[in-house]
């Protein structure tokens, strides 16, 4: 299934991509999945998106944890902690 | 409920003002704007650009303001956060509540301030003298965002 | 600091302009703007009417703004009150506190009220449908001024 | 010695003065004496100076305790618990 997947400040920066679709196995996966996916790629996404370091996910629009769910047509976003106000 | 994120400037006067219209069971106002500062984190700041995640933006606001009037007995909020190019003394953000007493006003201003600055989608990144740096977040942020986790007691 | 007594309106928009203006190092303003109700203690209000005690109004609210700028760090402040005749939606008080950071400003804001509630020399008479009424103080102004004696701690 | 007294809001009204002189005894003297010269008029000073009234004192325009020493030209005003803002 295809997953869109956005990307904000520094960390969009960093991936030199603000937004793709990503390729997962279909059925039920969780956040935690896709991060697995994408820090497969080495280099600065397994760097950026190692455990503890600082970054928040979003599915449709609202903050997730690693365990929420994301199901086919889903728009993930990833993100450093806000910084507004 | 009034929620605007906008590239233009807004006026604290006006909005209050459209805030308090034909509400005479308000009995007070409290508001927050949030400046930018010409010095952060011991460096010059000659300009900031404010990103944001359009399709979330609003929606997180709107949760936030919401949450606020569950907690607290308000008449009505206004929450306007500005994104693009700033500079120094130009206005960030705005957050206005119009309550009957003004515990509950101030109560839901800071409350949606201090969440706002936790879980809506704004990134800032400053131009330095050292070049431009994405702001780093605060933990006295998630520290004030947390204190709020209790319910709140006089 | 910017302390007034006066029969006057004022414009929130102005007055928080003024507490900016030439200060690029302030990042945060906290206002407070305090309004005559329609409705009080279950009887329709058709005015009020504000007295005080003119030697000791002003020196009063100076003292109050001193203390806050004792106990957090604040830029500016300004206060204004009005006395005289009220009608409902008319604006009674402004507190407006600039500083660095927004805790500050909220703290200071909220403080300077609470203080002003119980310790600055203004009354209020209502005119009701039952007649004219001195207003009661309110136990629950008591109160929040004396949750400040603790040192706030977030 | 003279003490200048004043009288504010619904005090003012009932006592149905807003200003006066009271002469007290020259020397040391603290506002609970002043309150009694005051009481002892009887009627409506009486009752709402009696112990368990809600009312406030200022000493030259300082919100003052009953042990709060006044002298000769001293301002001493008082009044309801204020209700403004």
């Amino acid at each position: 299934m295809h997953i869109k997947v956005l990307y904000f400040a520094r960390l969009r920066e960093q991936f030199g991509v603000s937004e793709e679709i990503v390729e997962l196995p279909d059925g039920a996966v969780m956040v935690a999945m896709l991060l697995d996916v994408l820090r497969a790629r080495g280099g600065v996404w397994a760097e950026q998106l190692a455990a503890g370091q600082a970054y928040r996910v979003a599915v449709n629009q609202e903050l997730a944890d690693q365990v929420a769910p994301i199901e086919a047509g889903d728009e993930v976003a990833i993100f450093p902690p806000v910084t507004g106000g | 409920m009034k929620i605007s994120v906008q590239i233009e400037d807004f006026d604290l006067g006006r909005e209050v003002t459209e805030l308090r219209a034909h509400q005479p069971q308000i009995g007070a106002v409290a508001s927050f704007v949030g400046l930018v500062r010409d010095i952060n984190d011991g460096s010059t700041v000659a300009a900031m650009s404010l990103e944001h995640y359009p399709a979330m933006t609003e929606k997180a606001l709107r949760d936030i303001a919401a949450e606020a009037a569950q907690r607290w007995q308000i008449i009505d909020a206004t929450i306007i956060h500005r994104i693009g190019d700033l500079y120094p003394t130009d206005q960030i953000v705005l957050v206005a509540v119009a309550s009957m007493h003004r515990h509950d006003a101030f109560a839901a201003c800071e409350f949606i301030m201090d969440f706002l600055k936790t879980s809506a989608p704004f990134w800032k990144k400053e131009l330095t003298p050292q070049g431009a740096r994405w702001v780093d977040a605060r933990e006295t942020d998630e520290t004030a965002t947390q204190r709020w986790t209790k319910p709140s007691k006089r």
